[in-house]
């Protein structure tokens, strides 16, 4: 790779793939907004399945994250986006359909996502509810709070407070597992880094384009996670 | 079932069979086939890409019904897909560093079919081992040319497998490892691409046999009659001409296979 | 429950016991606080005096007894572990509204102002309307002394700031019973002064309070009984006269001496 | 599901084992030397050791592992100067590519996880230390790093998993570690769902281990916090 | 250093200022104590109690003045924040060793036994043999009573407990002087009751120490010497009986009467 080829390459002109590489990066944003929220979601239930589940339910969670945690995420995706086909298809048979019914791309890659991060959801909420102070909450039962007025006004915004940081490190993680989404031909990032790679033989180039944008992705992102972590962490000695 | 859309994937990085521009369409030589077929067939197509890895299985479960993508019709594959007759066949070669030991193996531009002349192959292999051994041979994961390496050359070379095969260039360039194999359509255009000057196709090249039929459209084994329509298509292609034009084009040389 | 109507006593503890796995902290304590008293509970580490009041407002599972607040019983069932549980939360909820309780390290809400932490009972658990309580929680927090920390976060106000904020949160809410726990421990003499002056005057509008303390001045002079736990049963109680002046127990003579 | 052919997938993705576990724990046993280094340097007074360690995090965490192995790898190889100087002895394998990369990236992770736990050791008990006499060394060497590691524990045995899960990368460079075995015979066979289910397992297996270990330590540092029943209302006090 | 040999007061405090930012939290302090003496520090909250005790130690960093220990006084320079640093932190670090501090929240280590706690100083700081060191800390313990507690963690301690393990480290290094930041609050009556015994101990064996207190019968009985400190100035210095016998200070009288 010369300096020069690397502009030639990256540039918005017709031949350019500078616009390609910038749709993609969308894209990579899009499925990991998707698959992060449906992580949240998940996590929620996980952490209160762990906190205060009975046996079972408690144990289906603990089942669920050390299955998610201790396999690559690869497999995950792999299962849902043919798994989920085969399993779809069979079911729409069985009513009598004819033919493949498919989740696209995005849908398996943002689900397979949620999935895996979830697993990691569950444990940060779990720990954020371990550094609420225990006598914060009573207060709020000595005055006759409901458990949803509880959830809502007190525990809600402490959690978020100590779970923030701990969220900003599921959405790298997240970002960057969108990056294996690219087996479901969904072009995002890294699929179009190699597809232009293979298409020019200029490997090189298209990865080094692909961090780049990975970086702003991830420099911009941080900037929304330290305001919102300023925001709930006000009331904490030292910020105002 | 009426075949009148038919959505093929292709993996659009494996110029020049097929790779994509900077606003997503894809190119090459496939791309203009695919197109010639389906209006034999009088087939509305769409040609989505997909990775390479997930090409087969998405195969399988449905997601697009046919595939376009570069791929030899092998034995092992059609344990699992059927494939049409071959659209185009380029022969395993190898590519070397130039002016280095090995730019002038012996057998160079000559072509042999492991089916019908596989004694004087065989001797070809022979005729090169000497020079391979303790040597390091790049290829792509599980391609026909993987075969070819575990079947004559595991024993003196040590083989390296990659992901795809512009890696293996890189690393030809790089001086990691000392020959690549791979198709020889790939490995002309490869070669003549501005920055790989230093590479140059060297040695013999092996069709057929083993190595499969060379480049076939892959699909699920019971839509007998999509086959059959590609089967058809491609037949009336190779008789007009057609598809001697379309590798002239892309290759500049004839891939219409015999 | 409408035996009692107006005469019924503020609190009412039947035979109450609590076990912590093995040990019996509370050994059925009954006792009667009447409308208007001011109770201090006095006793050495460990007495049972904080899981008394904790029981009080279930905070804590009592394992066995009757808790009445304004002549309604709390109505309970066994729990998976054996100790009584709300039967019914809702009513158990509204109960709470009207027993209001300072915790010896505050629990002021951390994210939350002090005029906030005020009105958030008021608004949001009885639902009152939000401009009414806010000029009502300005009359209370200036009445404790705080109005010009208002807007502060609990964190950036000394102890006996924060003490007095957790008073004005719960006389926001009218609670016919006040609960402290310690409520001037760890205030230096000048706050523990400021606190119990607050405290008195409430003592004076003739609310019904129930107060562990260490203070023997508060206990003597501002409370009209003292009950003295031991080991989880009541050694002494009578008027602060009575109790100081001549009690009959040992104990709790080397108690006050210190 | 076919039993018989998972049976022959186990047979050879076990083959992958031994270099799963090598890359793992080469790259987490010098990776704690550059997370200790790096959160070291994050917390120091030094604005430029600061700003060195804090642009390292930030390169290595906002871009995927991924790519960080393919520039490492193919990206080296293109310069004259790196192939003619003595790193490239190194640099040519992938083995030490794909250990220099998970290297450095559970070192970004890594010190994040060591800096929490370096912050979360109480003041007091430094300054109890301190007003003592300790010097600054000993001060580190008794009281902070015993008490950071025992905090930062559970979350390094989480890293050290995801790194283990990681090490499945390093097939794009050739390395036949698990992945690459299962991707070979995926390539072969196309069974995807059967091989990345033993695949699966055998990631599992083995994470398994780990963080049973990682709890096995963990009990054995933490028993000055261990509560039982007994204790506890002591705690609640001192607290 | 030599000018005074024996007959240096322990601790010197010359022109003592203090500024956190803006705010002035010690006006130039001067005074000096003697061999043996017990001095009583009071004040309110705020007044500068417990930095005037860590600036002695340089737990704080002085804004300037100087301090003295055994008539040696701490080299310093002016740091980059414009207050006083150590200029030897060698020469600091041994003068530490002479000045034991008991903190008000007892700071053991929390990862090592109260044994091992009581042994770090004189082993890793002081280097002294460790067989010894062990029988020492355990007389030690054994003075303060808790002996039977040797190889619990601090967390499985009550607080009394705690605060006399904190006490048994200090006097395990045998300091010439002992700083104590409010020992007794947060513990209950019988608490500091036990604790107040084993400082009264200490001073009968005619140990230096300062002692941040807000117990007036501790200050009135042990103590031989009281400051009362009031914005940053000694508002009051004498004996207890002339101070809380006949204060000239509005101040302190009203401070007394809480
Ligand atoms: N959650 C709990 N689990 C087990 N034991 C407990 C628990 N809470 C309290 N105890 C025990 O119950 C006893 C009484 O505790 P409680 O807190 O009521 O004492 P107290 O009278 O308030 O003492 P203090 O003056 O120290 O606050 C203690 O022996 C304590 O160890
Ligand atoms: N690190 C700091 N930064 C800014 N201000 C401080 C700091 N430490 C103490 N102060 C301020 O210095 C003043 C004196 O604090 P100090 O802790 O010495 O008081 P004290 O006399 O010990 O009070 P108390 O009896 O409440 O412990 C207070 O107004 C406090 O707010
Ligand atoms: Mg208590
Ligand atoms: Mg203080």
């Amino acid at each position: 790779m010369t300096g020069a080829s690397f502009f030639d390459l990256m540039n918005f002109g017709p031949n350019g793939w500078g616009w390609a590489l910038i749709t993609a990066a969308g894209v990579t944003v899009m499925v990991a907004l998707a698959g992060f929220s449906l992580g949240a979601v998940i996590g929620t239930f996980g952490a209160w399945a762990k906190i205060s589940g009975r046996g079972p339910i408690r144990v289906a969670a603990e089942v669920y994250t050390t299955v998610l945690r201790g396999i690559p995420d690869l497999l995950v995706i792999f299962l849902f986006y043919f798994g989920g086909s085969l399993a779809l298809t069979a079911v729409y048979k069985f009513f009598g359909g004819e033919g493949f019914v498919s989740f696209p791309g995005f849908t398996a890659g943002a689900l397979a996502i949620g999935f895996t991060s979830g697993a990691q959801h569950t444990e940060v909420f779990r720990g954020a509810y371990g550094a609420i102070s225990q006598g914060e909450i009573e207060a709020a039962k000595a005055t006759g709070m409901s458990r949803m007025l509880l959830f809502r006004r007190i525990i809600m915004p402490l959690l978020l407070r100590y779970a923030l940081p701990g969220l900003g490190n599921v959405w790298q993680v997240v970002l960057k597992e969108s990056a294996l989404v690219s087996v479901t031909g969904l072009v995002e990032l890294v699929r179009q880094a190699q597809l232009g790679a293979g298409s020019t033989r200029e490997p090189f180039s298209f990865f080094l384009a692909a961090a780049i944008l990975f970086l702003v992705i991830t420099f911009v992102s941080n900037r929304v996670f330290r305001f919102s972590e300023a925001y709930f962490s006000r009331g904490v000695r030292g910020t105002r | 079932k009426e075949w009148k859309h038919i959505t093929i994937a292709t993996e659009g990085a494996f110029p020049p069979w097929n790779s994509t521009l900077p606003d997503g369409s894809l190119t090459g030589y496939e791309i203009d086939l695919y197109k010639d077929l389906c209006a034999r067939m009088n087939a509305e197509c769409t040609m989505i890409s997909h990775s390479w890895e997930g090409i087969i299985p998405g195969l399988l479960a449905g997601k697009f019904d046919a595939i376009i993508a570069g791929m030899s019709a092998t034995e092992k594959r059609e344990k699992v897909i059927s494939f049409s007759q071959s659209y185009g066949t380029t022969g395993q070669t190898f590519a070397v560093l130039r002016g280095g030991e090995l730019e002038d193996m012996p057998h160079s531009g000559e072509v042999f079919s492991l089916e019908t002349e596989l004694p004087g192959a065989e001797k070809a292999v022979a005729d090169i081992k000497d020079l391979l051994k303790g040597k390091v041979i790049g290829v792509q994961t599980a391609s026909i040319a993987s075969i070819f390496l575990d079947k004559y050359l595991a024993d003196t070379a040590t083989i390296r497998e990659y992901k795809s095969t512009e890696q293996h260039d890189l690393d030809l360039l790089a001086g990691r490892v000392d020959v690549i194999m791979a198709s020889m359509g790939y490995l002309s255009t490869a070669a003549a691409k501005e920055g790989n000057s230093d590479m140059v196709v060297s040695g013999p090249r092996f069709q057929r046999g083993f190595l499969g039929r060379g480049s076939s459209v892959g699909i699920r084994k019971e839509d007998t009659d999509l086959r059959d329509m590609f089967d058809k298509a491609i037949s009336e292609a190779k008789a007009d001409g057609t598809i001697k034009r379309l590798s002239d084009k892309w290759f500049g040389f004839d891939v219409t296979p015999k | 429950m409408d035996i009692a109507e107006t005469s019924a006593p503020a609190v009412q503890i039947g035979d109450l016991h609590k076990n912590f796995g093995g040990l019996e902290v509370l050994k059925g304590l009954t006792f009667d606080v009447v409308e208007g008293q001011v109770v201090s509970i006095l006793g050495s580490s460990g007495s049972g005096k904080s899981t008394l009041l904790r029981c009080i407002n279930f905070l804590e599972a009592p394992s066995s007894g009757t808790i009445t607040i304004g002549g309604e019983t709390v109505r309970t069932k066994v729990g998976k572990t054996g100790d009584l549980v709300p039967a019914d939360i809702g009513q158990l909820n509204r109960l709470r509204t009207s027993v209001g309780m300072v915790f010896q390290n505050f629990n002021l809400w951390s994210h939350k102002t002090v005029l906030e932490n005020v009105m958030e009972g008021p608004v949001f658990v009885q639902g009152r309307p939000e401009a009414e309580c806010r000029e009502e929680a300005g009359e209370f927090l200036a009445k404790v002394g705080i109005y010009d920390k208002c807007d502060a976060y609990p964190a950036h106000l000394s102890g006996g700031q924060q003490q007095r904020a957790a008073i004005a949160r719960v006389l926001a809410m009218h609670p016919a019973v006040m609960l402290f726990d310690e409520p001037t421990s760890a205030l230096d003499p000048e706050l523990v002064g400021e606190v119990l002056k607050v405290m008195r005057a409430l003592a004076d509008e003739g609310r019904t309070m129930l107060v562990v303390t260490h203070e023997m001045g508060f206990a003597r002079e501002v409370s009209n009984r003292v009950i003295f736990l031991e080991k989880g049963t009541i050694e002494e109680d009578g008027s602060p006269e009575d109790v100081f002046g001549a009690s009959k127990s040992e104990r709790f003579r080397k108690f006050i001496a210190g | 599901m076919d039993f018989a052919f998972m049976y022959e997938a186990l047979i050879r993705l076990v083959g992958g084992v031994p270099l799963t576990l090598q890359l793992s724990l080469i790259a987490s046993a010098f990776g704690v030397i550059f997370a200790v280094t790096a959160a070291l340097m994050q917390l120091s007074d030094s604005r430029v050791l600061r700003a060195i360690a804090d642009a390292y995090v930030f390169v290595i965490r906002g871009t995927p592992l991924l790519v960080q192995i393919f520039l490492i790898y193919y990206g080296m190889g293109q310069f004259d100067f790196i192939r003619h100087s003595f790193l490239w002895a190194l640099l040519r394998e992938p083995y030490w590519c794909a250990i220099f990369a998970l290297m450095f990236n559970t070192g970004a992770y890594g010190s994040q996880i060591v800096r929490g736990g370096l912050l979360s050791v109480p003041k007091g008990q430094i300054e109890a230390a301190r007003s003592c006499g300790m010097p600054t060394v000993m001060i580190y060497r008794r009281i902070i790093l015993p008490l950071a590691i025992r905090q930062a524990l559970p979350a390094y045995g989480n890293e050290i998993i995801l790194l283990t899960k990681a090490t499945s990368l390093a097939s794009i460079i050739t390395m036949m570690e698990i992945t690459g075995v299962a991707a070979k015979m995926i390539a072969e066979t196309y069974r995807v769902v059967e091989v990345f289910l033993v695949a699966g397992g055998l990631y599992l297996l083995i994470n398994f281990v780990l963080s049973r270990g990682v709890a096995m330590l963990e009990r054995r540092l933490m028993r000055h916090t261990r509560t039982d029943s007994s204790t506890r209302s002591v705690q609640r006090r001192a607290a």
